[in-house]
């Protein structure tokens, strides 16, 4: 349980309750891109609950949540996993220099019927 | 200034539901928990049959605390006695706080026939309460004075 | 019907198309949309951290001008709809966040998520009702099969957005019965199309937009349809070459209407 | 004024050692009304009583007060004492001075002022205290059984073989319930039907047994003892007493396409039916809503072939009105709609299906004879996943779901794939769990041969998303102990849905004034000393009505009310408490709060004539408490707005003159 601080700060982030969980798995289950990812819903919510945050800090799997909040619709409990991901990928792009998209980058992405959103919405999830 | 009076020793009336909270009491008795002689306990079938007029008139007869005790939530004998005496109290209790009867005077418990120890707890906390607040003289009617 | 419209940075460029058809349709159907002055854009996604303040501001300033101007807020765009949403949701239900956006936006009187934000499906059935539709319907798509896809943006979280249920929705398919078509119903209409992941990982939504094409394919769907510029973009990258054609609900629409 | 006796008990050491007795008797003795005051070494002992006794007749007293222990302990000794010398036992008020003084306080001095004050208060009481006679009420020696499921059948055949007339009543055309759907009984694997049909029939033939079937409660009056209820007999347009229950009219009626209800619509029957082969009673029912006859006035086949013309068109619904002494709930439970939960595509694929209906489904009497075959196309599924805890152990606030265990699901679902594994070894069976909950006389025996001989593939995990595509049920899981998300292709969806309490239990729950919990389960007297008791008298709680439950539990809960039931029908008549509210009718203002807040429904309210000082009459609603009924808890009289509502007992002025003694 080191790392107390940050754990804390990630709850209050997510305004969510780990507690909540009955380890059912239906939010790993449910997950649509459960196989690109090395941390799964189920558990960042686990490890969160932990204080097991470095690995999950350090992952891939922060960029791979979809967001699709599929997770947080079919948990029987209603605890909500997709704000633990978020919450945690909070944390790490909060940190200086940790932005994973810079402005450089984006005219080579863009292709002729990109759409706005897609910029805005990569702008929103991985930077600050 | 109200004069400090050195032999002052607070006087508690406690209701106790008869199928909980006074057998909770009889418990504390049998394990041999001390509370303060203060308190003294008026068995009723259930914490709804305690009237607020029982509460005034001990505060008129110059009680310094009354403290209701009934079975928990969901427990009651009656099924649901206990949630009219947690409404009817919360509602007693405030308008008694609004007539200066500071809301430590008054206390609702839930206490199981098996929580003896914390009928015990229970009684010295508000004790001490009471002592910390010292002597009611609010409602006290002075006709009832027999000195 | 008079309703203040909010059409985002999207429909004013890739997907001209789903404004345009959007603003004409509802002309035809007695809807007025009035589009909100100075409006800002919102950001694409909501910002789930509880202390995500800045982030939020943007959407609140639409709602405050909504609610300052007495009307109802149209959404076309789902990801718009999904964001304006939670937030107004947000600042009715959550303390924490609503003090410190009042405090940051300082507005005349504070804002208690008065506005209601209603997306233009929403209106089509609620509103104008599906029936008023079937009637003015002079085109009608008889005989064509499409498949509704609703993504996430629409339906999730079912507790905020109370759009529909969120697993086994009709609002699209009752739309396309009222325009003639034939509704196609599979299972991966309310799956995830892949996202924002399409910036920097193209096998997710080649994944993703894969699997809900083929399973709309193999229940029998010709086209598909769509509220989000970014599920067309990803379904379209994926669409092309199996003859499937994804088109904006209001393209449909208007087809129906035959004022393409 | 009272002539009160003050007995102070020592208990060996136990108050004597704290408290000075003889100080207590001595000033107790002082105070107003008490003419006699004594201590004792052992109050209760045979010596001490007889104290009490002679005292009572030399002195001739009104009242006792004994300073001793908790009333908890000996107050009925005492009382018992002052009856066999012709004084009302209650007169007799406990002051409570062991557990509540001596054991508690060291000090001497406190202690002994500490027991003055409450035997003061003991004295203050009894001043006010009348005798009381406790009320007599006859019992009607009859019982009422609500819903004919083993529950019900259970209770009414162990009613009935005690020697007491049971009626039953069921709301559909048969007696049987949800066991008669039931293919095989965990963990034995014996037969439904075989187990069940014989009670049913014996329940049938059983002379103290009169089985109301497709019939409802309508109306619940009275009390414990004393139930009158009305029982609404539906219109079967088919004369009961006359139908043979040959089946005739069933092969012949035009009307083949009715979904069949017993099978849970995976067949069809005919608009006029008999439910299954075996019912009871075996007579046929004409379904309203199918009826050509019965809609139009053309058709009337079935009551051409009828040899016995026993169909009747025009039947209407028919009111029967019967005394009852005591009711049994046993109204049991059905499994939750799945269509909340439509990511597993219930309504997508008839290859998705409830337990039940793979119940039905396995089942030799079933739409497919017994053959399993997956219902889309009629062939043999060789993929099966079974996902449990569909709608069970929910979060409290959701929508979808119930947040209690359903707690026969687990054992269900293993019987379901042990059989599919044993019938087909070839099919592969995968069975997706949170927990296996198993606690049970050979339960997790049963589930580890699941798994060990029949090679069914437990998962940890749960299925996320079942997607329908080409034919197969593509079924996307997570397997938590391989931190893996597993696809499978499938056959068949079986989804173990929640069970929730049967509709008919809330309206019925208002009838009888019995109370309920959040999730509409009928709550009992006593969680752990009276389960099989409402708390209100002379309703008694049998099988699901209750909370989930096996059939083990269901019938040996069903036997426990039968024997509660046989206790109160056994007595000639009920003494009730006395210490019960009664109603000042002067004071009475009708408002009617009184009755909102009694939780057992012993307050109705009358009209009544009074005379009016000007000699006139006026008709006043004034509330009537029945002393039956009423359990002397005392919410009445606090809400009393014109103070018209007291406790024998406990009355106002009782404790009022408490609160005076200790506030002196």
């Amino acid at each position: 349980m080191e790392n107390n601080n940050l754990r804390e700060q990630i709850l209050f982030t997510a305004n969510a309750d780990p507690k909540k969980c009955m380890k059912c798995g239906k939010c790993s289950g449910a997950c649509p891109n459960y196989d690109e990812m090395e941390y799964h819903p189920h558990q960042f919510v686990s490890m969160v609950q932990n204080g097991d945050i470095e690995p999950l800090l350090k992952s891939e799997s922060l960029y791979l949540c979809l967001t699709c909040m599929v997770c947080v619709e079919r948990c029987p409990r209603n605890v909500q996993p997709a704000r633990f991901i978020e919450a945690v990928r909070l944390a790490k792009i909060r940190q200086q220099g940790e932005n994973r998209l810079t402005p450089q980058q984006i005219p080579a992405k863009i292709e002729e019927d990109t759409p706005q959103q897609l910029l805005v919405s990569a702008f929103r999830k991985y930077t600050k | 200034m109200q004069v400090k009076n050195e032999n002052w020793k607070p006087l508690i009336v406690a209701f106790c539901c008869n199928w909980c909270s006074y057998a909770g009491a009889d418990l504390a008795g049998t394990n041999r928990l001390n509370y303060p002689a203060d308190v003294k306990i008026i068995r009723v079938p259930c914490s709804c049959r305690v009237n607020p007029m029982f509460i005034l008139r001990a505060f008129q007869r110059g009680a310094d605390g009354v403290i209701v005790c009934g079975c928990h939530p969901g427990d009651c004998h009656y099924t649901s006695g206990n949630y009219y005496a947690r409404r009817r109290m919360t509602l007693l209790f405030s308008m008694l706080d609004y007539l200066g009867i500071e809301k430590g005077r008054t206390r609702v418990e839930w206490v199981s026939a098996a929580e003896g120890q914390k009928f015990a707890e229970t009684m010295n906390s508000f004790v001490e309460t009471i002592t910390s607040l010292g002597e009611n003289k609010r409602l006290e009617d002075l006709r009832c004075k027999t000195e | 019907m008079e309703f203040l419209y909010y059409p985002g940075c999207t429909l004013k460029n890739k997907a001209k198309d789903l404004d345009l058809y959007a603003r004409r349709t509802a002309e035809a159907l007695g809807v007025t949309l009035t589009e909100l002055p100075e409006w800002q854009c919102c950001g694409g996604v909501y910002p789930l951290g509880r202390d995500e303040i800045a982030t939020k501001l943007s959407s609140v300033r639409n709602l405050i001008a909504a609610r300052d101007a007495g009307r109802d807020l149209v959404t076309v765009c789902a990801a718009c709809h999904n964001v304006v949403k939670q937030v107004n949701h947000d600042m009715a239900t959550d303390d924490y966040i609503r003090t410190r956006v009042n405090n940051y936006l300082q507005p005349e009187t504070p804002y208690e998520g008065e506005t209601q934000v209603l997306h233009l499906l929403e209106v089509l059935r609620d509103k104008v009702g599906f029936d008023a539709i079937r009637e003015k319907v002079v085109k009608p798509l008889t005989g064509r099969k499409i498949g509704a896809y609703y993504g996430c943006l629409l339906l999730r979280p079912s507790k905020v957005l109370a759009f529909d249920d969120p697993e086994n929705p009709t609002i699209i398919e009752d739309f396309l019965r009222a325009l003639g078509a034939e509704p196609v119903i599979y299972a991966q209409r309310n799956e995830c199309c892949g996202a924002y992941a399409a910036i920097e990982n193209e096998n997710v939504p080649k994944k993703r937009a894969g699997a809900v094409l083929s399973n709309a394919k193999a229940n029998g769907a010709e086209e598909l349809v769509t509220a989000c510029p970014l599920c067309m973009y990803n379904l379209k990258k994926q669409a092309d070459g199996t003859g499937v054609k994804v088109t904006y609900f209001t393209e449909l629409l208007a087809e129906a209407l035959d004022i393409r | 004024m009272q002539r009160i006796g003050v007995f102070v008990c020592w208990c060996g050491s136990n108050i004597a050692g704290t408290v000075d007795v003889k100080k207590v008797a001595e000033t107790l003795g002082h105070e107003p009304g008490v003419v006699f005051s004594t201590d004792y070494q052992y109050m209760c002992s045979q010596s001490g009583q007889d104290l009490v006794k002679d005292s009572i007749r030399t002195y001739n007293l009104t009242g006792v007060v004994i300073c001793s222990c908790s009333p908890r302990m000996h107050e009925n000794t005492f009382r018992k004492a002052a009856a066999s010398v012709g004084l009302n036992p209650y007169m007799v008020e406990i002051a409570n001075i062991r557990e509540q003084v001596s054991w508690i306080h060291k000090d001497m001095e406190t202690a002994t002022e500490k027991a003055i004050i409450l035997g003061r208060a003991a004295i203050a009481k009894v001043h006010l205290n009348a005798p009381l006679i406790a009320g007599e009420t006859p019992v009607t020696k009859r019982a009422l059984v609500i819903g004919g499921g083993i529950a019900g059948i259970q209770t009414a055949l162990d009613i009935a073989e005690a020697g007491f007339e049971v009626d039953i009543v069921e709301k559909s055309p048969t007696i049987g319930g949800k066991m008669a759907q039931i293919d095989k009984t965990f963990p034995t694997l014996d037969c439904a039907a075989c187990i069940l049909t014989p009670k049913m029939v014996e329940a049938s033939q059983q002379e103290n047994i009169n089985i109301y079937a497709f019939s409802e409660v309508d109306e619940v009056k009275g009390f414990v003892g004393n139930f009158t209820v009305k029982i609404r007999r539906k219109a079967r347009y088919v004369k009961e007493e006359l139908c043979t229950g040959c089946g005739l009219c069933t092969e012949k009626c035009p009307q083949k396409k009715v979904p069949d209800e017993f099978n849970l619509g995976l067949s069809n029957r005919r608009a006029i039916y008999i439910p299954f082969a075996q019912a009871v009673p075996k007579v046929a029912t004409i379904d309203p809503n199918y009826c050509t006859m019965l809609k139009t006035g053309k058709c009337g086949v079935c009551s051409k072939v009828c040899g016995v013309k026993a169909i009747d068109y025009t039947q209407k619904d028919e009111i029967v009105e019967r005394k009852y002494g005591a009711i049994v709930v046993a109204t049991g439970f059905e499994p939750i709609k799945v269509d909340k939960f439509e990511e597993f595509a219930y309504a997508q694929s008839p290859d998705v299906v409830t337990s039940l209906e793979y119940e039905r489904l396995m089942n030799a009497a079933g739409p497919t004879g017994g053959t399993l075959l997956r219902p889309s196309d009629k062939t043999h599924p060789h993929t099966i996943v079974f996902v449990q805890c569909v709608g069970s152990r929910c979060d409290e606030k959701s929508e979808k779901g119930k947040p209690y265990c359903s707690k026969v699901c687990c054992m269900y679902t293993a019987k379901h794939a042990m059989l599919t594994r044993e019938k087909y070894p070839d099919t592969e069976v995968y069975v997706f769990y949170i927990d296996v909950r198993t606690p049970g006389k050979n339960f997790d025996e049963f589930y580890r041969r699941a798994v060990e001989h029949y090679g069914v593939h437990y998962v940890k995990g749960m299925v996320g998303k079942v997607t329908p595509e080409n034919g197969k049920l593509k079924v996307q899981a997570s397997d938590l102990l391989d931190n893996r998300q597993l696809h499978i292709d499938a056959d068949m969806v079986v989804l173990a849905a929640a069970i929730e309490p049967d509709k008919s239990a809330r309206p019925l729950a208002t009838m009888l004034t019995a109370s309920m919990d959040t999730n509409d389960f009928f709550t009992e007297a006593h969680p752990k000393l009276r389960p099989v008791e409402s708390p209100t008298a002379g309703v008694f709680l049998s099988g699901m009505c209750q909370g989930p439950k096996d059939i083990p539990e269901t019938v040996s809960q069903a036997s426990a009310c039968a024997a509660k039931v046989i206790g109160l029908l056994v007595k000639d008549k009920l003494v009730g408490n006395p210490c019960v509210a009664h109603s000042d009718e002067m004071m009475c203002n009708g408002c009617s709060q009184c009755q909102n807040v009694c939780p057992y429904g012993a307050i109705t309210y009358t009209e009544k004539e009074f005379r009016m000082p000007d000699r006139t009459t006026a008709v006043r609603r004034v509330a009537q408490v029945n002393p039956a009924v009423c359990q002397g808890c005392g919410a009445c009289t606090v809400t009393c707005p014109s103070g018209a509502m007291d406790l024998f007992g406990f009355s106002n002025n009782q404790i009022m003159a408490e609160v005076d003694a200790i506030c002196k």
